[in-house]
Formats: C-alpha cells, structure tokens, sequence
C-alpha cells in the first residue's frame, strides 16, 4: 500500500535526524538545524493554507509572533510553567485565527493578500507598542528554558531533537490530514472553490478551519522559538517576515510537504552562503528569487521533477 | 481650531505622497491584474534619482525631475519586459513572489549605488513656511500639492482624452475586445508599467526635500500606497487619490486625537473594516475598472 | 496498488533527505585553528541599523589593523570575523552561534542594536565567552552579567546630561517625541523616570515611526502643552524631520536631540533647522575644541585621521564603540594565552582606559565603565558642532 | 478570398474543430449555421488570431495567417464582431468607435477616421444620437450595432460576425440583417456565424452548416434553406409527425 | 398542485440581473425518476436557471420546492446534502487529484470525518475511509473507469472525464442530479456511451434534468422537454410535441420574413 511508502520515509527521517543530531558537535550547524526546523513548521503550516486550500495569507508571521509573545508573558510575567504556556499560546493563536478568519477569508485574490497583510501588521504594532505587557520595541527578556516534566532543553543539541520531533509529528499529521476526507476537500477548494461547493464542501467553514489549525502551527513554531532565543522582538514578526514565509513555501512548491521542508532548509541556509556576497547579498538574494518564478513557478522540488519528466519523455520518443 | 488646521496640513503632505504612490498601484491593477510589491522601491529610486541628478550632476530641478522620472519608468518598462512578461502562468501569487524579489534586488541595488546613508535635498523653492490662521505649511507641501494635482489631471485627460489612454481603459475593461480590436495589448501593459513606476518616481521626487532619502525608503512607502489604493478602490483613479488624501488625514488626525504610537495600526484597522465591509474600496465597484 | 510516480518520488525524497544528512555532518566540516586571536564582530552593517553598524564594521577593521601594526597581543595576531546582522535578532542569533562554534572566536564585539544584543547574551553566558556590546541600552548590563560589557554610552547618562542642561536654564516643562523602535523606547523610560530627579515634568510624551515623513500633527500636539524645551530622541533620518518641522511651524523653544544623531549626516539633513539644536554626544565630534588638558582629545584625533585616512569618509560618532570594544578587549587579552575567563576578569579590571567614547573604568558592578563625563553638550551653530559649557 | 483548407483547432487537448474547409469569394455573405458548441465560434477564433493553437491552412488574399497575432490580423484588413458584443462599456459610443480605428491611427490615417465615423454614423444614426453616452447605457440592439461600426471603422475587407442576433427581437435581427446586405453592396465581405439559421440564410448568399466541429453541409443560402437536413442540426433526429406536420 | 411523485417544483421564479430580467414566471415540475430536458438557444436562461436550484444565488420571487420543501435559501453544501447534485459543462475536475480522490471528494457529505479525527485516524475513522474507497471503486466501475483510479485526473481524455464527473455527482448520493451539456465535446460514440449512463442512472431512482445541446440525444432520453426562450417558458411536454411547436421552431431558427 501507499502506506508502506510513507513508513519508509519517515524511518529515514528519523534515522537521519538521529545521526544528525548525535553525530554534529558544533553546535553552529545544530543550531542552523534547529533555525531550519522552525522555518519548516512555519512554511507546513502555511502550506496546508496556500498550497493545500489555495488561501493566500501575507501575515501569517502574526501567528509566529502570538506563540512566541503568549508564552514569553506567561512563563517570564506571570512564571507559569512552560509547558502549560503552550496550549495557551497555541490556542490564543487559534482564537485569533477563528476571529479574524471569518471575515478575512471571505475575500480572495488581492484583497484576502491585503487583509492578511494588514492583519499582521496591526498584530506587529501591538507587540510593539503594548509595551506595559510585552517589552515593547526593545523586545522580551529573560524567556527561561523549556522544561517538560524532567527535561530541560537548555542545550543546542536537546533542543534540536526536540523541534525536529516536532517537525515529524507536524508531517505526520499534515500528511494525515491531507490524506484523509477533510484533505481532499481542502484540495478541492483549491482546485475549484464552485465544484467543491457543488459537491458539498462547506467551503466557508472548511477554509476557517485550516485557517485556525495553520495559525496554531505557527503558533507553535513561535513557542519553541521563544524559548529557544530566550528574547523576542517584534521586529522577528513582522511583513518582511510574514513574506519570508510566503516566499518559503512558494520556492518550495506548493501543495508539496517535502517542498516545504525544501524551501525551508534553503532560505534558512542561502542567506548564510550570500554571506560571501556581502554587499551583494540582497541583489543576489532577489535574483534569485525572481528567477525560480520566472522559470520554475511551480517551486524548485515541483520544478526539477517537471524537467526531469520533460527530460524523460523526450528521450522515450 | 488651529491644531486641528495643522493636522489638517500635515494629513495632506502624508495624504498626497500616498496618493500619488496609490494611484502608480492602481493603475497598474487596473491594466494587468498585477500588484506591484516593488513599487516602493521605484518611488526610492525617483527619490534618489532627483537627489543624483541635482546635487551630483548638477543639473536644474526640471531637466532633473523629468530625467528621473523617466529614467525610473524606463527601468519600470525593463522590469516587466524581462520578470513579468515571461511568466507563463501569471497567477497572483507568483507575480507576488517575483514583485516581492523585485523590491530585494532593488533595495539591494540602491544600497549598492546610494549606500546606506539618507540624503538631503533642498526644497524646490526657497519659501517660508506659509500660515493660515496659525497653522504652517512647508513650502514644499504646496509644490507637491500642486504637482499632485497637475499629474492627476494629466492623467485624467491621458485616460479621457488620447487615444492610447482610452486603449488603455479598453485593455483594463477585457483584454480580448481590445486585442480583437487592434489595440496591441502587450505594448498596453508595457506602458502601464512605464507610467506606473514613472508615477512611483513622480512621487519620490517631489517628496525628496521633505523626506532625507535612502535606499531603504520604500518599503512603508509601498504599503501605505498600497493601503490607500485599496482603501479607495483599487483600479479607481479618483478611489486611490481618495484613498491616499483619507489614509493621510486620517493618520494625523490619529495622532492628534488617539496616539502617536496607534496610528499606524489605526490606518490598517480602518482599511480591514472598510475591506469586510465594503471589499471594492470606497470608490471601486465591483465588476467596472475604470480609470 | 502504489501509484508508481509517487512511490518514486516519494523514494527520492528519502534518498536526498539521507543524502542531505550525511553532507551536513561533521566530517566535512574541519575547524580551523590558527595561531591568531581571532575577534568576533557583529554589526547591523545594512539594514535600519546600518548607519550603526558600517562605521562599527570599519572601526573594528582599523583597530585590529592598528594592533597588528603595532605587534598584535602578546605576538599573536588579531583576527577579525565581521557578520552581517540586518538589525534582525534571529540574524543575530546565527551570526553569533556561528562564530562562538565555527570560527571559535575567542570575544566578540557587537551587535549594533540593543534588541540583537539581547538575543545574544543568552549565548554568550552559555559560551563564557568575553563580549563586548556596542549598543546603548541600559538593559544591556544592568542588571550586570558576568560575560557582558559595553562601550556605547548609556541612554542614563545622556538624559542626564539633557536634563542638567534644562535644569541649568530653569525650564520646568518639557514635551517628548522619540522613535518607535528600540533606541527611542529606552530614551523615552529614561526620559520618564529621571524627569522628577531634576524638577522637571514631561507634559507631553509623542512617537513617531522610523519611516514617517511628516511630525507636524506630533509637535503641535506637544506644543499645545506649552512646553519649555523639546526632547527628540530617535536615529536618522526621523529626528532631522523633526527639526524641520519644528522650524516650520515657528516653535520657539529649545530643541535638543539625542546621541543618536551625533554624526556630521544630522547636520547636512536637517539643515538650516539643525541651527541651535542641543545635544550631548561623546567627544569625538567636537575633539578639536577640545580643551589640550582633556585626556581623550589625543586619541580622538588620532583615531579620526587615521579613519578618514583609510576610507576616505568623514567620521561619525558611533564607530568608536566598535574601536574602544577591540582596543579594550586586546587589552584583556595580554598575558591571558587567549584563556576566556582570564580575559573576562581582566576586561572586570580595566582602569583609565582611555577610549573614543569616554575614560572606561570597569568593576564587578559597572560593566559599561563609563561616567556623565563621556558626555559633553554640543550645540550646532554655523554648521559645525560647537561645545558648550 | 478567404480561404480554410483542413482546419484543426484545439483547445488543450479538445480538438473543436475538425478539418474544416471553407472558402469565401470577395463579395459574397457567408454563412456558418449550426447548434451550440459546433465549432463555428472556435473557427472564427482561428481566423482572427485569437486562438493560435490551430493545424491547417488559413489564407487571406493569398497570404497565410499563421502565428499572427489579432493586431496584425485587423490590419490585414479582417475585423470581427466577437460573440457578446465585447464593447467598452465604461467608454463612450465615440470613444468605442475610435478604439475601432486604433489601427487606422497607427497608419496615420486619421483624416480616412472622420470619413469612417461619419459614415457609419450615417449608417446607424442611432449612435450619433448616443455618442457621448457610455456604451454600457445602450439597449442590446444599440450595443450590437455599435459593435458592428466598431469593427467598419478598421475599414476590413472581411467582416466577420458572430451571433449578431443572440438576444434580441426578431425586428432588430432584421434590422441587422438589411445593414449586411447595404454593406455588402458597398463591397464588403461578410462570414456570419448565427444560431438564428432563417435569417441568416435569407441574408446570405451561401452556407455551411456544422455539427460538432465538422462542415455537415454546404450550398447555396437557398438549398440549405429548403435542406431537412439543417433541422436536424438543430432540433435532433427522430422527427416523426413532426415532417408530416410541415 | 403539490403532487407527491413531483421531487422539483419550480413556482413563478423571476430572476434579474442588474436589470436585465434573465428570468420570468418559469414554472414547472420534474417528476419522482423522470429524465427531463431544459433546452433553448443561447442565454435563454438555462444555466441562470441551474444555478438558481443549485443554489448558487437566490431567487428574487418565487418558490423552489425539493421534495415538498422550500429551498430557496439553501446553501449549496446543504442541498447536496438534500440529495441535488450536478455537473458542470466545461467539466470541473478536481486536477490535483487521483480518479478515485476525485470520487471521494463526492462522498464528502456521505462521511463525516473532521481534521482532529483525521489527525489521530481512529479505527472509526479507518473504517470510514476504507468503506469510502470502496463505494468510490463501485462507482469506478458503474462508469467503468475502475481501472485508472490512480490516474491524474486530467490525465484522462476528455470523453472519460465526463464520466468520471458524472460518478463524482454520483457518489453523494443524489436524488435529483442537473447534467450541464453532458454531451459538450464528446463523439457519437461516447454520446452514446453516455446516454446508456444516463438511463442507467435513471434506474437507479435518480431524477434528471438535463441541458444539452445534441437534440439526438436530448430527445431520445428524455419523457418531456421544457423550453426557454429569452427568459421565458415557451413551451413544455414530450420531445416530439416540443419539436414541432412553432415558437420553438422560431427561436430555434428565426422567423422567416414573411
């Protein structure tokens, strides 16, 4: 079965995150490991949006910033236990993403982009000018360390497996989900938002629902960023960054779980290879950017395999 | 009274540089359906441009604000020949990315070409500070009020009254009927972008004096242009100078009477309630494009 | 039953992933050791910050430069590895992890900005590695942390400046604008909470946005309270629109700004507007007015020739922190064989040390080493900074 | 004049017309009859340029038309009247009508323009009524006949129509009708595609009835006028009482 | 006249838009498993009239009864639960996916598994999918593509496309199916392979109205015809009545001049 397949994988996923994660002892590329686990949650809970539903969202940084700000208040102001302030923060970020979802994704095209943009930056200048609650522009100190039960991931290496644990569960279940009565409705609405209504599809609430469930990854990948930085600002939340994520899973490809991780892993590691551009690195950096569109826009994963199988059918005639 | 004058002025500075940046957007949406996340840095590079061309060159403020203006929309006119018209499929969100790449390289390449320094300019006219009733307004403010006005109505009359801007109306209305027609549709949309980051560079230059350019300017620039033009109505010519006066007034209203630190999110609070309520922006309408 | 092109692809993805991981492990990726000391900085060299950070990047360039010159430390050579910030925590956070753990460096110097400051810090106290901030806030070393100091000037000592010299001129109320960002937000706590010290109120507390174009609506707001003296407090370009529109609609009260504008840019932004203007700043923009008896005027003008010697641009105020930070920490450094803790606890112990930005006298409860005397008020008059008494 | 040989058109993968031959003498009103989603549309589309997905030989006045773009098309002297109308509804009457001439224009030909405007004015006086409203504030038979000047005012040598009469009353079509005859008398050829197959017969001189994608039948406007065979295009087999009845 | 073997009853609907009546005064009733054929020229209001029973926008007056219950606020997924369902004429395949996905995605309404249920995949849930998979299968082989339920569904030619929409429609179960030109882009040989469908379906209890344009296959199927014309009924009864009425004859071909 397809199943089969699908074990093979995450076996492999697990053995190389394993050999990874004892076998690195700098903790430089633990840490890059860790930065692109984050991203790659970010740009899952994203794609299940955009490249699943077909939602556009440009301010999905928002919900990175509710995780990592909820639980830095709770944990440093409040000293709840860290594990306690995930369901919270995860679920403040779910409540928002109820609230501002039904209006928002009844529009579409531009004017859902445009909503969502100006989502997010009412939610950026909230962190930063709330600053009484959180720390304001100058951002949030002295987030403590993650604690669950005995555990305390105060190290590079413990925290990577933590959030690559995290990044596999999060497969998995998107991976369930898509694969399952609610994915292919979500795919439908992508397809054809008129047929999928014609077949049933309660496309308003369905789009509200996996609006919310993308904000709670966010949320999560915020979580697990606050208290590994142990500081937040809001500058981390902001358009630049909500784009970054959109630019993420675009590069990707879309609709693509793997490309996800793809495009994850590369706009987590480019900006550090154009380190060697140095002035040059934004011009290379949007270059770079508009040509995969220009000639790849189906992503870079979807891209390859495309020419790959032009390739291949040229060669069977 | 007098305070409420002076934020008056002051919305209007703000509004008209929204304006006209709105209007580069609109526009642009108008004719291709695109959205142009570069546009603010076309505005920087008319910015910049204006300040190159006077202080570096020399040259005489009207042979260097029409220089810029076009130099800007030539390279407007580049952009869409080399990133956008080789897009086979132009769906929204790969226009989206490739803009988005746009504004980077362009960002990029002003620092290389400006470095990271803001920039003085002196003010078109060497004018006092005029008063009315006790509030002051910069003589530049009335240079770029009245140079708001001169372009808009240009473009008015562009639209209304030559034949190339009325095939321009056509191509916004359906691409096919003008392309049935004769109206070289492809050459349309080339000219939309000419005129839209010329716009964009109209923009930069007259706020030049008022604003100390670099090379980072243009992204707020960009959003809060994008803003008022959706807030208008996006593809509406009257709807996004509406748009860019309301967003300004409003946003120095916010910060007479709310607080300096909200108005931001005050201008985006407003422009999600006016996008539930009333998505076509204030003068849009929902199935007529017209500029 | 598998659908073929799936199965494949999905196989091809698991053979990239192991491939990707093998790549990345640690075989390939030897560390270098040299016999040099190798220094870490990290600027916001572009980005908001930039105006920071290039002079940091540059200054950090020419004091090791100079201290190689010179023999290096003990023999060794000092090395330096500059990363990129953006401004950006996140940036931040690589740059630094990448440096502690890759180049191994044995201090760092930077960042820019106090909110990438912040983020480091964590680092470095798990590192125990000697870390040298370049930033202003005061959040930075109070409370006092072992592994961290600072060079630049803290916003404590240039409000108190300001607030002596309002003091002095017996004006009572004053109104406030800053920048909504970092820098303006720590002025701004600071301008709040020592008002009372020195008898004078804050009748009026404004913002504006880095990018804004246009502060009129603010200032009228502020002048409706009829204060005696505005406060600006931000970086270029925003506090030169401020003295713009101050200029435009006729206040007639003293303007001052912060140490956030002490670069010769201000004066060429604002223009006409910036005539009058007050503020304090470090020395370094007024060094040849500088009385002879003055300790620092001698390094001053040194460190001035020899940057304007080498990238042919005119000094501004902030790259000395970067240059006191590298001649400060090559100071730790001697006799230390490159041992952290060693150079921790000598940098704990520097006395005098006479640098671009002040006199530094660390201690186990002052890790920023600097007194109110680093700060002298200038006032602009004819286009040049004029030191005031 | 026009001449089709073996004309496949494609969309995506749908072939939707399938090897069509057709000629049209200069002079001649042509008619293409035929039901719903017969291929007439789709090889009007092929002819004018709009669809370049097409195999086969398409020739005007001897020169091919492939890989023309509509433009080019329009300024080798075709102009068609597309299917809806597809005028400017936010411009007005004149304003549509000198769009029409976009190519005239570009020739420099702007004096040949006024001659245009004023004779089709002439033709439909109607629309010098109307010039100065939005063409969206026109009834549909105005909004048709403004279609047809829009497309004269290129000053085509072929005119191509597609349903003219969809959606109007019967004294309208005829209306239409008589301004293609009057057209044709200055010289003009038409190739008119219609639904509406009495009225179009009466108009033309010859036809070609289609059934999905493929010429079913051709002739004289009067043989196919008297064709069973054309009902059955329309109306499906299996008459029964029905030929007893006429 | 309500009558129990009616399932759809159309009462006086007008509809307009923007002032442009599309619709006026249509009135009439789809018989308990009749195949009904609503034919008429072009924008003579067929597809407004689709739409409006499938409840995509509502009508301005007038009633439309399903089973004996007023519908005419419905939302879309609601009717589909009601038993309506439909095709489209320019064939609305889902391109993403599989043939099967595609079928299963027209189960929708018959399942009920929700995102958490489908992130811990309860054995219910297991259950659910699997008894999903195959009643898609069987519907695979009542049009009988059983045999490419892992093809892309764009990947099929487009005759089996159709087919494949029509086993989608198929899968919630309807009791009313609206067929949009099924026959659109199809050759004799696959029309005929659809017409057998459709009587096939037919036999199964379902009720069809059917918009064609193949007057073969629309008058051989179909127990009556309802006409319209420029927004109106023109006339309504079995094929052969319709095919010989005048005004059908004069929309249809013109008038003549007399």
């Amino acid at each position: 079965m397809y199943g089969r397949a699908q074990k093979i994988i995450y076996a492999v996923f697990v053995i190389a995150v394993i050999i990874l994660g004892w076998s690195l002892d700098n903790e430089y590329y633990l840490q890059l490991l860790i930065f692109i686990g984050l991203n790659t949650l970010l740009a899952l809970s994203l794609n299940m949006l955009m490249g699943y539903a077909g939602q556009i969202s440009l301010g999905h940084a928002a919900f990175y910033g509710i995780g990592a700000y909820v639980t830095a208040i709770l944990t440093t102001t409040y000293n709840v236990e860290p594990i306690l302030a995930l369901p919270a923060a995860v679920g403040a970020a779910m409540i928002v993403a109820w609230i501002v979802g039904i209006p928002t994704l009844r529009l579409s095209g531009y004017y859902l982009g445009m909503g969502t943009l100006g989502f997010g930056m009412i939610i950026h200048i909230l962190f930063r000018e709330w600053s009484s609650v959180t720390g304001g522009a100058s951002g949030f100190v002295g987030i403590p360390p993650l604690e669950i039960g005995p555990l305390i991931f105060d190290s590079r290496r413990s925290y990577f497996f933590l959030v690559w644990g995290v990044v596999l569960l999060s497969i998995i279940m998107c991976r369930r989900i898509i694969d399952s009565r609610v994915g292919r409705a979500l795919r439908s609405i992508h397809d054809g938002e008129k047929a999928a209504a014609a077949i049933g599809v309660d496309t308003k609430k369905l789009k509200v629902q996996v609006f919310v469930l993308s904000a709670a990854m966010a949320a999560m990948a915020g979580f697990l960023y606050a208290h590994l930085i142990y500081f937040i600002s809001p500058g981390t939340f902001n358009f630049v960054a909500s784009i970054r994520i959109v630019t993420m899973v675009v590069i990707g490809g879309m609709a693509s779980i793997w490309g996800a991780l793809f495009g994850a892993s590369l706009l987590t590691l480019l900006p550090e290879w154009l380190h060697a551009f140095s002035e040059f690195e934004m011009v290379v950096y949007g270059l770079i950017l508009m040509s995969v569109m220009i000639f790849l826009p189906r992503g870079l994963t979807r891209g390859v395999i495309d020419i790959y199988y032009r390739y291949r059918k040229s060669h069977d005639k | 009274m007098q305070e409420i004058l002076q934020y008056l002025f002051s919305g209007l500075t703000n509004g008209a540089i929204y304006a006209v940046i709105a209007v580069g957007f609109s526009m642009l949406y108008s004719s291709t359906d695109l959205i142009n996340f570069a546009h603010g840095e076309f505005v920087m590079l008319g910015a910049l441009g204006m300040v190159s061309l006077t202080a570096g060159f020399g040259l005489p403020l009207i042979p260097a604000f029409f220089l810029t203006v076009a130099g800007v929309a030539a390279a407007g006119m580049l952009f869409e020949r080399l990133a956008i018209r080789p897009v086979r499929h132009p769906e929204p969100i790969v226009l989206i990315i490739i803009t988005v790449g746009a504004s980077i390289f362009l960002r990029g390449a002003g620092m290389l070409i400006w470095g990271k320094n803001s920039y003085s300019m002196p003010p078109f006219s060497d004018h006092p500070p005029i008063d009315f009733a006790g509030a002051r307004l910069l003589a530049q403010s009335i240079w770029i009020l009245v140079i708001v006005t001169v372009v808009t109505a240009a473009l008015h009359l562009f639209y209304r009254r030559t034949l190339t801007g009325k095939a321009m109306t056509a191509c916004a209305v359906s691409k096919k009927a003008a392309w049935i027609v004769g109206i070289p549709t492809k050459w349309m949309v080339l000219l939309a972008f000419g005129l839209s980051t010329g716009m964009g560079a109209v923009a930069g230059a007259i706020i030049s004096p008022i604003t100390m350019p670099s090379y980072d300017m243009g992204t707020m620039l960009g959003l809060k242009g994008f803003c008022a033009a959706m807030f208008g109505g996006l593809g509406s010519l009257w709807g996004a100078i509406l748009g860019g006066f309301l967003l300004g007034i409003l946003e120095a209203l916010g910060v007479g009477f709310v607080s300096s630190g909200l108005k931001d999110a005050a201008a985006f609070i407003l422009l999600l309630l006016v996008l539930y309520v009333r998505p076509q922006g204030i003068l849009g309408s929902a199935d007529v494009k017209r500029f | 039953m598998i659908p073929a092109k799936k199965f494949r692809n999905t196989v091809l993805a698991a053979a990239v992933l192991l491939a990707a991981s093998l790549i990345l492990s640690p075989a390939i990726f030897a560390d270098s050791h040299k016999d040099a000391y190798k220094i870490g900085g990290i600027f916001s060299v572009t980005g908001p910050a930039s105006f920071l950070g290039d002079p940091e990047k540059k200054s950090m360039n020419l004091a090791i430069e100079q201290i190689n010159e010179a023999g290096g430390v003990d023999g060794h050579m000092l090395e330096g590895v500059i990363y990129d910030t953006e401004g950006d925590p996140s940036k931040t956070v690589m740059a630094a992890g990448k440096l502690i753990n890759k180049d191994r460096v044995t201090a760092i110097a930077g960042p820019s900005r106090t909110p990438t400051t912040l983020a480091v810090i964590p680092m470095v106290k798990r590192a125990k590695l000697p870390f040298v901030s370049c930033a202003a806030g005061n959040k930075i070393v109070e409370p006092v942390k072992p592994w961290v100091f600072k060079t630049a000037q803290s916003d404590i000592q240039a409000v108190a400046s300001i607030y002596q010299h309002i003091q002095k001129r017996n004006i009572r109320k004053v109104g406030i604008i800053t920048v909504s960002n970092a820098f303006g937000e720590s002025g701004k706590e600071q301008l709040l909470s020592q008002a009372s010290d020195f008898g004078i109120k804050v009748v009026s507390s404004q913002s504006f946005g880095a990018d804004d174009k246009d502060m009129t609506a603010q200032l009228t707001k502020i002048r409706r309270q009829d204060p005696g003296a505005i406060i600006c407090w931000g970086t270029n370009p925003g506090p030169a629109v401020v003295a713009k529109n101050v200029d435009q609609l006729g206040i007639d009260i003293p303007l001052y700004q912060s140490h956030g504008v002490a670069s010769p840019k201000f004066i060429e932004l604002a223009g006409e507007a910036a005539e009058g203007i007050f503020l304090p700043t470090g020395k370094i923009l007024v060094a040849e007015q500088l009385p002879e008896s003055d300790p620092q005027k001698q390094v001053l003008l040194d460190y001035i020739k020899a940057y304007e010697n080498k990238y042919n641009e005119t000094v501004s105020g902030f790259g000395g922190y970067a240059y006191d930070a590298i001649h400060l920490l090559a100071k730790a450094m001697e006799g230390t064989g490159g041992d952290k803790a060693q150079i921790r606890e000598n940098l704990e112990n520097i006395k005098g040390h006479v640098g671009v930005s002040g006199v530094f006298s660390f201690s186990k409860t002052d890790h920023n080493g600097l007194d109110p005397s680093a700060f002298v008020m200038v006032r602009i008059r004819n286009g040049k900074w004029e030191l005031v008494e | 004049m026009l001449r089709v040989r073996n004309l496949k058109c494609f969309y995506g993968r749908i072939m939707a017309v399938k090897g069509v031959s057709l000629s049209v003498n200069a002079g001649e009103i042509i008619c293409l009859i035929g039901a719903n989603g017969a291929g007439k549309t789709t090889l009007l589309s092929a002819v004018c340029g709009l669809l370049p997905t097409w195999t086969g030989e398409i020739e005007f006045e001897g020169q091919s038309l492939k890989g023309l773009d509509p433009p080019a098309v329009v300024r080798r002297g075709i102009s068609l009247v597309p299917e809806g109308r597809m005028i400017f509804p936010p411009l007005s009457v004149m304003d549509n009508l000198r769009l029409g001439a976009y190519t005239m224009y570009k020739k420099k030909a702007a004096e040949a323009v006024e001659q245009d405007l004023e004779s089709v004015m002439t033709l439909f006086p109607i629309l010098r009524e109307r010039s100065d409203q939005p063409a969206g504030t026109l009834s549909g038979g105005e909004q048709q006949m403004l279609a047809i000047a829009r497309a004269l005012m290129a000053r085509p040598g072929l005119l191509l129509l597609d349903e003219p009469s969809m959606g109007l009353a019967p004294m309208i079509v005829e209306k239409i009708m008589e301004v293609l005859e009057v057209l044709r008398s200055r010289g003009l050829t038409i190739v008119l595609v219609e639904q509406n197959a009495l009225a179009a017969l009466e108009a033309a001189d010859r036809g070609y009835v289609f059934e999905t994608g493929a010429v079913l039948l051709q002739g004289s406007a009067d043989e196919l006028l008297a064709d069973k065979d054309v009902k059955r295009a329309y109306l499906g087999k299996d008459y029964g009482d029905f030929y007893d009845a006429v | 006249m309500t009558n129990n073997t009616n399932l759809l009853e159309i009462r006086n609907i007008d509809k307009s838009f923007g002032g442009v009546q599309a619709l006026s005064d249509i009135d009439f009733f789809l018989e308990q498993g009749s195949i009904t054929g609503l034919i008429g020229p072009n924008g003579a209001g067929k597809t407004t009239l689709f739409n409006l029973i499938t409840g995509l926008f509502p009508a301005d007056k007038g009633e439309i009864r399903f089973g004996g219950r007023p519908i005419n606020n419905f939302r879309v997924n609601e009717l589909v639960r009601l038993g309506i369902a439909r095709t489209f004429q320019n064939v609305e395949l889902f391109e993403s996916m599989t043939v099967l996905e595609n079928i299963l995605v027209g189960l929708h309404t018959r399942t009920r598994c929700g995102i958490i249920e489908s992130i811990f995949r309860f054995p219910y849930i297991r259950r659910e999918e699997q008894q999903a998979r195959e009643r898609a299968i069987e519907l695979l082989e009542f049009v009988g593509l059983q045999d490419y339920a892992d093809r892309t569904s764009t990947d099929l030619p487009f005759g089996w496309q159709r087919l494949l929409e029509l086993a989608r429609a198929m899968a919630s179960k309807p009791r009313l199916l609206l067929l949009d030109e099924p026959a659109a882009g199809l050759n004799m040989s696959e029309t005929g392979r659809l017409e057998e469908l459709i009587r096939k379906v037919r036999d199964q209890g379902v009720t069809i109205l059917l918009v064609e344009h193949d007057m073969n296959l629309t008058m051989s199927i179909s127990e009556k015809i309802v006409v319209l014309d420029q927004g109106r009924k023109i006339a309504e009864g079995p094929p052969r009545e319709v095919q010989t009425d005048e005004a059908v004859m004069a929309a249809y071909l013109g008038k003549a001049k007399s």
